[in-house]
C-alpha cells in the first residue's frame, strides 16, 4: 500500500502524456479521460502528512509533500485535466494534447513539491509545455507569441532559481515554507513567482500568448500556470504586505485592459489577471479567512474561467472568429453555449448561488475584518468592474449586440459535455459551499449567504449593469489593441537594440573569414617594402652596401660621445 | 598493469593507433574495426584508471626532461580524470557516428580522417594527464597540429581558409601569449609543475599576477574568449563528426580545462584572490557569453550558430574559474561535462540533417521533427539542456554556477548569466519550433521523400547515447561531482 | 423570418421595464438589511447601488482616458 | 703525444690535407679523402671537447714557442662548443655531398670544390682555437677566400656576381678588422688575445683603442651578416651550390658570432664594450631589426632557399639579441642559440638540397604537392621548419624558451613579445611550403619525382634527429652552453 500511496500524483499524467504519441485514437481518449481521474484517486489515498524523500546535489528533495494545500490544488488541478481532456479532444493535436497532461502534472507536482528544487523542475516543465500549448496552433502569431512567453518565463525560471540558490547558500535548506523576505534571494524568489502570476510589470505575456493557442488550448493554459503561481505564493509569501499592492495593481490592470480589448479571449485573459489579483490580495492580507478565500477562490475561479474560455473557444471553434466586432448575436443558433457563458460569466460576477460568489467574497470580509479601508472599497469597486468588464461585456458582445448574420451550431457533444460539466460544478459549489469549505487549508468560519450579503452583492452587480448599459455608446469595439508593458520588449528594446546587433553583424563579418584578407591589405603594404622587389629584399648595388659600412661605423665611433 | 602503465597506455593507445589504421587503407571494415576498438580500449583504460583513482592510487611519471625544472610527465588529478573520462566515453560514440556519417555522406580521405581522429585524442590525453604545464603546452600544440588537417579536410577552398584561420589564431595565440605566460611563470618560479595550491603565490605582486593572468586567458585561445575566439567558427567547415567532438568537446574543453588547471594548480585559489584583474577578466569572459549568444541568433547556418553558442558556453567556464572560489571550480568542472554532453548531442543532430537532407541552413528546417523525430527529439533534449532547465544536465551545471556567482556577490556575472539563459533560449528554440511546429514546403518534402526517413542507424545510436546520457547526468551526476569537488578541494 | 423574440424591440423596452423594476426592489430590499458596517460608509442606505454604479463610470472613464493614451490600430505590431 | 697535439691537429689535418684533394683529381677520391678528413676532424673534435669539458679550458702553444711571442692556441668552452658544432656539420655534409655535388657542380670542378671545402673548414675551425688575433685575421680570410671560390662553383650565372659581391664585402670586413686589430697591437704591444686584454686597461681611454673597436666590431658584423650589413648573405646562400650553403649557413656565420664574442669579452673585456662604447643598444636595435625584417622579408619570398637565408639573417637576429643582454643568461642562450641554429638551418638546407636535386628549382609554385612524392624529405623539412619556429619537443624551442626567458629576468618583456612575433612569422614562411607540399595539387611533371637517395636523406635526417632529441633532453646543450658563457664571461672577471 505504502508503494502506491508515495507515487508523486503528477507523475502518471507526465509520463502518459509522454505515451500519448504513440497511441491508438481510441487508446488516447481513455488516457487523456483516465489519467486524470487516476490522479484524482492517487491524491486521495494519500495517507496524510506524506513524504517521500530523495537526495539531490547533498540535498533532502521531497518530492511528494502531503497538506491541505496541496491536496485542495491537486484536485482542481486534476479535475481540470479531465475536463479539459474531454473539451479538447476533438481538436486538439495529439502533442497538443499531451502538452496539455504535462502542463497539468507539473502543476500537480508544483502543487506536492516540498523543497525549492522539485518546484523549480516543475516550474520550468510547465513553461517549456504551456510553450508547446501556444505554438500548437501553428501560426507565425503564435510562433512570436510563444517565444515571447518562454523567453519570459524563463527568466522568471532562472531568477527563481538564482532566488532558490541564494536561500540554499544562506540556509542550507533547500525547503519550501513560508518565507519572511528578508533577504534578496527571498525578493528573488518572489519575483520569480509573480512572473509567472501575472503581476506587474510582466503580465502581458497573458493576454499575448494565451488566446494564439486553439480553443482547448487556451482553456488548459488558463488553469495552470497562474493557479501554480497562487499556490507557491500561499506557501511562500503568506501575508507578505506588497502582495496587496500587486494585488490591487492587477485587479484594475485586468478590468480597465479587458474593456478597451475587442479579442473575447483577450478579454478573459485580461479577466485571469484581474481575479487572479483578488487572490493575491488575500494572500497579501494572509490572515486565515483571507487565506482560505484565495485558495477557495483559485478553486472555483479555475472552473468558471475554464467555463467561459471553453464558451469562447466553442465559438471560436465554430465561427473561426475572434473579434467582437467579428462576432455578435450567436445566442440564436448557439444557445448552450451562451448559456454556459453566461453562468461562467455570473459565476466570475460572483452572483449569488455561483462559485464566485462563495468564494471571493471571503477575501473582502478578511479585508474588512482587518479593517484595511482602501484596500476593501477597491476590492468592493473591482467586484462591480469585474461584473462589468467579464460578467455583462463578454456574453454581450459575443452573444448579443448587433446581428452578426453568423448561425452556427453549438460545438461537437465532448465539448458541450465539458461546458454542461462546469457549468454544473460553478452552480454546485455556489450552492453548496460545504465541500469546499471543508478543502480550504484552515477552518472555516464563514457563511456567504446572509441576507444582507446576497442584498448588497445583487445592488452592486446590478447597478454596474445598469451603468453598463447607460454607458454602451462609450464601450464600443473598435479594431485596436492597448499598449502594455510589454511595448517595452517587443518595439523599444528590438529597436534600440538594432544598431547594437547590426554592429556585431558587422563586426562578426569583419572578423570572420574575411579577417585573413584585411590582415592581407596590412601585408601588402608590408609587401610593399618587405616582397621580393621591395627595397628590404631586392639585391643592392655593392656600393650602398659599403655606405651602410660606413655608416656604422660612423655610428659606433659617434655612440662613444653619449 | 600499474596505474603508471595505464597512464602511459592511455596515451600511447590513441597515438599508436593511426599505424594501424593506415595499414588497414584498403579495407574499410577492419579499419574502421581498429577505431572501434581503439576507442573502446582507450575507454576501458580510462575507466580502470578512474577505479584506481578513486582507491586513492596517484600515478605520476616523468618521461623525459629536455631542460632541467621542466620535465615531460604524466599525472592524475581529479579534474584531469574528468576530462580524460569525458573525451574518452564520447571518442567512442563519436567513432560509432563517424562511421556512419562519414561513409553516407561518401566522404573521401577517411583513412587519414580516422588517423588523425585518434592522434588528436591521443593529444587529449596528453593534457588531460600532463603533469606540469609544459607538457600540457606539448600537447596542446600537438591538438592543434593534428586538427588542423581534419578541419581542411574537405580540402576545397573555404575549408583552407578556415584552416588557416584555425591555424593562425591557435598557434598564434599559444605561441605569442600562452609561452611568454609559460615561460614568465617559469622564470620567477623555476618550476612549472601542478601544484596544489599553485606554485606563484609570494613570487610576484598581485598587479604582475593580473598581467600574467590576462597572458594565460588570452593565450589559452582554444578557450575562445573574446577576442581570441574567431577560430571557432572558422573550424566549421570541417566534418561534422569532427565539429561534434573536437569543437563542441575536445579542443575547446581542453582550453577551458587548461584555464581551470592554470587558475586552481598554478595561481592557486588563495593567492588569486589577491588579484584583482580576475574581476577584468571575468567581464570579459561575461562580454563574450553576451556577445557570442547574440551573433549567435542571427546564424542561419546551424552549424555556425552552434559554434557561436560553444564560444558563449566556454566562457560560462573561464567565469567560473574567474570566480576563484571552490564552488566556481566544481561549476566550471561540471559544465565542462554537461555542456560537452549537450553540444556534442546538437552536433550530431546537424550532421544527421546534412546526411539525410543536405540541409544546412536553419531557414531549410521547417517541419524536419516531422521526417526526423528521433533526431529531432534529441536535438530539443541537448538544447533543453543548453538553457539550463531540469531534467537535463546543464541544470546541474547552472546550479552551481549561479551557486557560485552569489556566494561570491558576483552580481553583474549572476545578471549575465541570466540574460545569456534567456538568449540561449531564444537561438535554440525556433530550431525546435521550426522542426515540429512547422510544415515542411513543397521543395523539402519532395527531396526528403527522396532521401528517405531517418538518420542511419550508427548515427541515431551515437545520438541516443549522447541524448540519453543528458538526461541521465542531470539523474546521477554524482560520479562527475565527486570529481569536481575533489578538484575544488584541491584548489585550497 | 421573425426575428428572434430577443431582439424585437418590443420586447427589449419589456427587458428594459423589467430590469429597472428589479433594480427598484433590490433598493427596497436594503430597507430590511440591519447593517453592521466595517467603515461606516458602507452601511449606509443604497450604499452598494451608487457605490456600484459610480465605481464603473469611472473605470469606464479612466479606460477611456488611458485609450486616448495607449490605443494603436490592432496591426501594431505586425511589422515585427 | 696525440693528447697533447689535439688543439694543432684540429686545424693542420684539414689544412694539409686539403691541396691533396686536388691532387687526387677523381670526384670520387677527391670525396672519399674529404669524407675521411671530416670524420678525423669530428673525430679530434669530440675529444678535444671532452678534453675541455674535462680539465677547463685548453693553451696550446705552436712549435712550442712560448705565449708572448710564439701563436697561442687557446681552447675554451665556448670554443669546444664551436669546434664540435663545426667538425659535426662538416662530418654530417660529407655523405650528402657525393651526390648532391655531381649534380650541381662541372664534373672537372669536383675536386677544386673538395680543396676548398677543406680549405675552409680549416679556416673556420682555425678562427675558433687560435687565440692569437693576427692569426685569427689569417684563419678568417682562408676561410672567406676559400667560400668566394665555393659559391662561384654554384649552378647559374648569378653565382659568380654573387660570390663577387661577397668578395667585396669580406675584404671589406677583413681589413676592418686587420686595421682594428693593428691599432690594438699599436697600442699595447701584443697580438695574444689574454695580452692584450690584461694591457689594455691601462690605454681603455685612448681614442685608438675606441677606434680599434669600432673597426673590429663593423669588420666583424658584416662577417656574421648583423642587419643592415646582411645584403650579401641572401645571394651568397641562394646561389651557392646546396651543400654549400647548408655548410656555410650553419658555421660560417657562427664562427663570425664566435668571433665578436671573443673581441667583447676575452679582448675588450665586457665593461668597456657594453659600458663605455654602448654596443648593447646598438646591438639591441639592429638585432631587432634584423629580426622583424628579415622574417617580413622571408614571409613574402618565393624561392625557398632564399627564404631560408632571409630566416638566417633573423636567426642571427636572435644571438646578437641574446649577446646585447650582456648577462650571462643572455649569452648562454646564444650560444644555444649558435648550437641549434647550426642544426636546424644545416638540415633544412639539405633537405632543399634534396629537393633542388630532384626537382631542379625551390620556388614555391614548384613544390606543389612535392609531400606525395617526397615523403620523407619534406617531412624532414616539416620537423626542421617546427624546429625552426619553436615547437616544443624541438631543439628550437630551447633555444627560444632560453632566449625569452633571458629577456625577463632582464627586464626586457618586449624583447620577449618580439622573439614570438618572429616565431609567428617564422611560422607562416614555414606553412607557406607545408601548404603548397602538402595542399595543393602536384602539376603532371610531378608525376616522374621520385624521392631522394638515400645517402643524402640519412644525414638529413641525422640532423633533424639531433633537433628532436635536444627538444627532448637539452641538458648537455645547455650545460655546454652555459659553461661557456662562464667561460667568456669568467675570463673578463679574471
Amino acid at each position: 500500500m505504502t508503494a502506491i500511496s508515495l507515487i508523486p500524483p503528477g507523475l502518471p499524467l507526465v509520463l502518459g502524456a509522454l505515451l500519448l504519441p504513440l497511441c491508438t485514437a481510441r487508446l488516447r481518449a481513455l488516457l487523456v479521460l483516465g489519467l486524470p481521474l487516476l490522479v484524482l484517486a492517487l491524491v486521495w489515498q494519500l495517507p496524510a502528512g506524506a513524504v517521500l524523500s530523495i537526495d539531490f546535489l547533498g540535498h533532502e528533495l521531497a518530492p511528494l509533500s502531503d497538506s491541505k494545500l496541496a491536496r485542495l490544488f491537486a484536485t482542481v488541478f486534476a479535475i481540470m485535466a479531465f475536463a479539459g481532456g474531454l473539451f479538447g479532444l476533438n481538436h486538439m493535436r495529439v502533442a497538443e494534447l499531451s502538452a496539455a497532461m504535462i502542463s497539468a502534472g507539473s502543476a500537480i507536482g508544483i502543487a506536492f513539491a516540498g523543497d525549492l528544487v522539485t518546484l523549480l523542475v516543475f516550474w520550468e516543465a510547465l513553461a517549456l509545455a504551456s510553450t508547446l500549448l501556444v505554438w500548437s496552433t501553428r501560426t507565425p502569431q503564435s510562433r512570436d507569441a510563444g517565444l515571447r512567453y518562454l523567453v519570459l518565463h524563463l527568466f522568471g525560471g532562472v531568477l527563481l532559481l538564482a532566488g532558490i540558490i541564494g536561500q540554499v547558500a544562506a540556509t542550507g535548506s533547500v525547503a519550501f515554507t513560508a518565507m519572511a523576505l528578508d533577504s534578496p534571494a527571498q525578493w528573488l524568489i518572489l519575483a520569480g513567482f509573480l512572473i509567472n502570476a501575472g503581476a506587474p510589470p510582466l503580465s502581458a505575456w497573458l493576454p499575448d500568448a494565451y488566446p494564439e493557442a486553439s480553443p482547448g488550448g487556451m482553456v488548459a493554459l488558463s488553469a495552470f500556470t497562474t493557479k501554480a503561481a497562487v499556490f507557491v505564493l500561499l506557501t511562500g509569501f503568506p501575508g507578505a504586505d506588497i502582495l496587496i499592492a500587486f494585488g490591487l495593481y492587477m485587479v484594475f490592470y485586468g478590468i480597465v485592459y479587458a474593456l478597451l480589448e475587442n479579442d473575447m479571449r483577450r478579454i478573459l485573459a485580461y479577466s485571469i489577471i484581474n481575479q487572479v489579483g483578488f487572490m493575491i490580495v488575500g494572500i497579501g492580507i494572509g490572515t486565515e479567512m483571507a487565506l482560505n478565500g484565495a485558495a477557495a477562490h483559485a478553486f472555483t475561479h479555475i472552473i468558471y474561467k475554464a467555463l467561459l474560455l471553453m464558451s469562447a473557444g466553442s465559438v471560436l471553434y465554430m465561427t473561426g472568429k475572434r473579434k467582437c466586432t467579428d462576432l455578435g448575436g450567436l445566442f440564436q443558433s448557439m444557445p448552450l453555449t451562451a448559456i454556459c457563458g453566461i453562468i461562467g460569466a455570473l459565476a466570475i460576477s460572483s452572483f449569488p448561488l455561483t462559485s464566485g460568489f462563495i468564494s471571493k467574497s471571503m477575501i473582502s470580509q478578511s479585508a474588512a475584518d482587518q479593517h484595511l479601508t482602501f484596500v476593501w472599497f477597491m476590492l468592493v469597486a473591482a467586484s462591480a468592474g469585474v461584473f462589468l468588464h467579464a460578467g455583462i461585456k463578454f456574453p454581450w458582445f459575443v452573444f448579443f449586440q448587433k446581428d452578426s448574420g453568423l448561425r452556427p451550431p453549438d460545438p461537437p457533444l465532448n465539448m458541450r459535455l465539458g461546458m454542461i460539466l462546469f457549468a454544473f460544478l460553478c452552480i454546485a459549489l455556489g450552492a453548496w459551499p460545504a465541500p469546499l469549505y471543508n478543502l480550504l487549508p484552515y477552518p472555516v468560519d464563514y457563511a456567504p449567504y446572509t441576507y444582507a450579503h446576497v442584498i448588497s452583492m445583487l445592488q452592486l452587480l446590478l447597478f454596474s449593469g445598469l451603468a453598463f448599459f447607460i454607458m454602451l455608446p462609450y464601450l464600443k469595439r473598435t479594431l485596436t489593441i492597448t499598449l502594455d508593458w510589454d511595448w517595452f520588449y517587443r518595439r523599444l528594446l528590438p529597436r534600440a537594440a538594432c544598431p547594437l546587433v547590426r554592429a556585431l553583424d558587422a563586426w562578426q563579418r569583419r572578423c570572420s573569414i574575411d579577417t585573413l584578407r584585411h590582415i592581407s591589405h596590412f601585408l601588402g603594404a608590408l609587401f610593399l617594402y618587405h616582397g621580393p622587389q621591395g627595397v628590404l629584399a631586392r639585391t643592392w648595388a655593392t656600393g650602398s652596401m659599403v655606405l651602410w659600412v660606413v655608416i656604422l661605423l660612423g655610428i659606433y665611433l659617434l655612440a662613444y660621445y653619449f | 598493469m600499474s596505474p603508471e602503465i595505464i597512464l602511459l597506455a592511455c596515451i600511447a593507445l590513441p597515438l599508436l593507433a593511426p599505424i594501424l589504421i593506415s595499414a588497414l587503407h584498403r579495407w574499410p571494415n577492419p579499419r574502421e574495426a581498429v577505431t572501434l576498438l581503439t576507442s573502446a580500449g582507450l575507454l576501458l583504460l580510462v575507466l580502470s584508471l578512474h577505479d584506481a583513482f578513486l582507491q586513492g592510487a596517484r600515478p605520476a611519471i616523468d618521461i623525459a626532461e629536455p631542460l632541467p625544472g621542466l620535465a615531460i610527465g604524466f599525472e592524475i588529478e581529479p579534474l584531469g580524470m574528468l576530462f580524460a573520462l569525458l573525451a574518452s566515453f564520447l571518442w567512442l560514440v563519436t567513432s560509432v557516428y563517424s562511421i556512419g556519417y562519414m561513409r553516407s555522406h561518401h566522404e573521401w580521405r577517411q583513412t587519414s580522417f580516422y588517423s588523425y581522429f585518434a592522434v588528436a585524442l591521443g593529444s587529449v590525453m596528453g593534457i588531460a594527464f600532463a603533469g606540469n604545464l609544459f607538457t600540457l603546452f606539448i600537447f596542446y600544440e600537438l591538438l592543434t597540429l593534428s586538427t588542423y588537417p581534419l578541419v581542411t579536410h574537405s580540402g576545397d577552398n573555404s575549408a583552407r581558409e578556415g584552416g588557416r584561420m584555425y591555424l593562425g589564431y591557435l598557434l598564434g595565440t599559444s605561441l605569442m601569449l600562452l609561452l611568454l605566460a609559460l615561460i614568465w611563470t617559469w622564470s620567477l618560479t623555476g618550476t612549472l609543475d601542478f601544484r596544489e595550491g599553485g606554485i606563484l603565490a609570494g613570487t610576484v605582486s598581485p598587479a604582475m599576477a593580473g598581467l600574467l593572468l590576462a597572458l594565460y586567458i588570452f593565450g589559452i585561445g582554444k578557450a575562445a574568449v573574446i577576442p581570441m575566439h574567431l577560430w571557432l567558427p572558422a573550424a566549421m567547415v570541417a566534418p561534422t563528426p569532427v565539429s561534434a567532438l573536437l569543437h563542441a568537446v575536445a579542443v575547446v574543453k581542453a582550453g577551458v580545462f587548461t584555464v581551470l588547471k592554470v587558475t586552481i594548480y598554478i595561481f592557486g585559489i588563495d593567492f588569486l584572490s589577491e588579484v584583482t584583474a580576475t574581476q577584468w577578466l571575468m567581464y570579459v569572459a561575461g562580454a563574450t557569453i553576451l556577445l557570442a549568444s547574440i551573433v549567435a541568433l542571427r546564424q542561419d547556418n546551424l552549424k555556425l550558430r552552434l559554434a557561436w553558442s560553444t564560444v558563449s558556453q566556454l566562457s560560462y567556464i573561464v567565469l567560473c574559474a574567474l570566480l576563484i572560489t571552490p564552488t566556481g571550480i566544481i561549476a566550471g568542472s561540471a559544465h565542462m561535462v554537461m555542456h560537452g554532453f549537450a553540444k556534442i548531442t546538437l552536433f550530431f543532430c546537424a550532421g544527421a540533417i546534412l546526411v539525410m537532407t543536405h540541409k544546412t541552413r536553419i531557414s531549410e528546417l521547417d517541419g524536419i521533427g516531422r521526417q526526423m523525430p528521433w533526431t529531432m527529439a534529441a536535438f530539443s533534449i541537448a538544447a533543453i539542456s543548453m538553457i539550463g532547465i531540469p531534467p537535463t544536465a546543464g541544470f546541474i551545471s547552472k546550479w552551481y554556477i549561479l551557486l557560485g556567482t552569489i556566494e561570491s556577490q558576483q552580481l553583474v556575472a549572476l545578471g549575465i548569466i541570466i540574460i545569456s539563459t534567456l538568449l540561449n533560449a531564444a537561438y535554440f528554440m525556433p530550431i525546435v519550433y521550426a522542426a515540429f511546429f512547422r510544415e515542411q514546403t513543397t521543395a523539402t518534402a519532395h527531396e526528403s521523400r527522396h532521401n528517405g526517413a531517418e538518420a542511419p542507424l550508427t548515427v541515431l545510436l551515437a545520438i541516443t547515447v549522447t541524448a540519453a546520457g543528458t538526461l541521465a547526468l542531470f539523474f546521477f551526476p554524482d560520479k562527475v561531482l565527486e570529481l569536481a569537488m575533489m578538484t575544488a578541494g584541491a584548489g585550497r | 423570418m421573425k426575428p428572434h423574440w430577443l431582439v424585437r424591440p418590443g420586447s427589449i423596452r419589456l427587458l428594459w421595464i423589467v430590469f429597472l423594476c428589479i433594480l427598484a426592489l433590490t433598493v427596497l430590499a436594503g430597507l430590511l438589511v440591519h447593517p453592521h458596517a466595517a467603515f461606516g460608509i458602507d452601511g449606509s442606505f443604497g450604499f452598494y447601488t451608487w457605490f456600484g454604479f459610480a465605481s464603473c463610470i469611472a473605470l469606464i472613464i479612466v479606460a477611456k482616458l488611458l485609450a486616448l493614451l495607449l490605443k494603436r490600430k490592432d496591426t501594431y505590431y505586425d511589422g515585427d | 703525444m696525440l693528447l697533447a697535439n689535439l688543439p694543432a691537429l684540429q686545424v693542420v689535418i684539414p689544412l694539409v690535407s686539403a691541396p691533396l684533394c686536388l691532387l687526387l683529381r677523381n670526384p670520387r677520391h677527391a670525396w672519399a679523402w674529404s669524407s675521411l678528413v671530416s670524420a678525423a676532424v669530428l673525430a679530434v673534435a669530440v675529444m678535444l671537447a671532452h678534453r675541455v669539458y674535462t680539465e677547463g679550458t685548453i693553451s696550446y702553444a705552436i712549435g712550442a714557442w712560448a705565449t708572448p711571442w710564439g701563436i697561442e692556441y687557446r681552447i675554451d668552452m665556448a670554443g669546444a662548443m664551436m669546434v664540435l658544432i663545426i667538425a659535426a656539420i662538416s662530418a654530417v655534409v660529407m655523405p650528402y655531398a657525393r651526390r648532391s655535388i655531381l649534380h650541381e657542380i662541372e664534373y672537372k670542378k669536383i675536386a677544386l670544390f673538395y680543396t676548398c671545402y677543406l680549405l675552409c673548414l680549416t679556416g673556420l675551425l682555425g678562427i675558433i682555437v687560435t687565440g692569437d688575433t693576427f692569426n685569427l685575421f689569417v684563419f678568417l680570410e682562408i676561410s672567406s677566400l676559400s667560400s668566394y671560390v665555393l659559391i662561384s662553383l654554384g649552378s647559374t650565372r648569378r653565382a659568380l656576381t654573387a660570390a663577387f659581391q661577397y668578395l667585396v664585402m669580406g675584404t671589406i670586413g677583413a681589413t676592418f678588422i686587420l686595421i682594428g686589430v693593428g691599432l690594438l697591437y699599436m697600442m699595447t704591444g701584443t697580438l695574444n688575445m689574454v695580452d692584450i686584454a690584461e694591457r689594455l686597461p691601462a690605454v681603455t681611454d685612448t681614442r685608438t683603442i675606441r677606434v680599434a673597436f669600432a673597426f673590429v666590431t663593423v669588420g666583424v658584423s658584416i662577417k656574421l651578416a648583423l642587419f643592415p650589413l646582411h645584403i650579401w648573405l641572401p645571394n651568397a646562400y641562394t646561389f651557392a651550390p646546396s651543400v654549400v650553403s647548408a655548410f656555410m649557413a650553419a658555421t660560417a656565420t657562427k664562427a663570425g658570432v664566435y668571433v665578436l664574442l671573443r673581441f667583447f669579452f676575452t679582448v675588450f673585456g665586457s665593461q668597456f664594450s657594453f659600458a663605455a662604447m654602448h654596443v648593447s643598444e646598438i646591438f639591441m636595435l639592429l638585432a631587432i631589426a634584423a629580426i622583424l625584417v628579415a622574417s617580413l622579408v622571408a614571409v613574402f619570398e618565393n624561392n625557398v632557399k632564399r627564404m631560408l637565408a632571409y630566416s638566417s639573417v633573423a636567426q642571427i637576429g636572435y644571438t646578437i639579441l641574446g649577446i646585447s643582454l650582456a648577462s650571462a643568461a643572455g649569452v648562454s642562450a646564444s650560444m644555444i642559440q649558435l648550437f641549434n641554429h647550426a642544426m636546424i638551418k644545416g638540415a633544412l638546407f639539405l633537405a632543399l638540397g634534396c629537393v633542388f636535386l630532384r626537382l631542379g628549382s625551390v620556388t614555391l609554385k614548384d613544390m606543389h604537392g612535392l609531400a606525395r612524392h617526397m615523403p620523407w624529405t619534406m617531412a624532414a623539412f616539416v620537423a626542421g621548419g617546427l624546429s625552426l619556429i619553436g615547437v616544443p619537443l624541438t631543439a628550437g624551442f630551447i633555444s627560444k624558451w632560453y632566449l625569452i626567458s633571458a629577456a625577463l629576468t632582464a627586464g626586457y618583456w618586449p624583447l620577449a613579445v618580439l622573439v614570438l612575433i618572429s616565431s609567428l612569422l617564422a611560422l607562416v614562411y614555414i606553412w607557406r611550403v607545408v601548404e603548397a607540399a602538402y595542399f595543393n595539387v602536384p602539376g603532371a611533371s610531378m608525376d616522374k619525382i621520385k624521392e631522394a637517395p638515400a645517402s643524402m636523406l640519412i644525414p638529413v635526417w641525422l640532423l633533424i634527429g639531433v633537433n628532436l632529441y635536444v627538444g627532448i633532453d637539452a641538458n648537455l646543450v645547455v650545460s655546454m652552453a652555459q659553461q661557456a658563457a662562464d667561460a667568456l664571461i669568467g675570463q673578463v672577471l679574471q
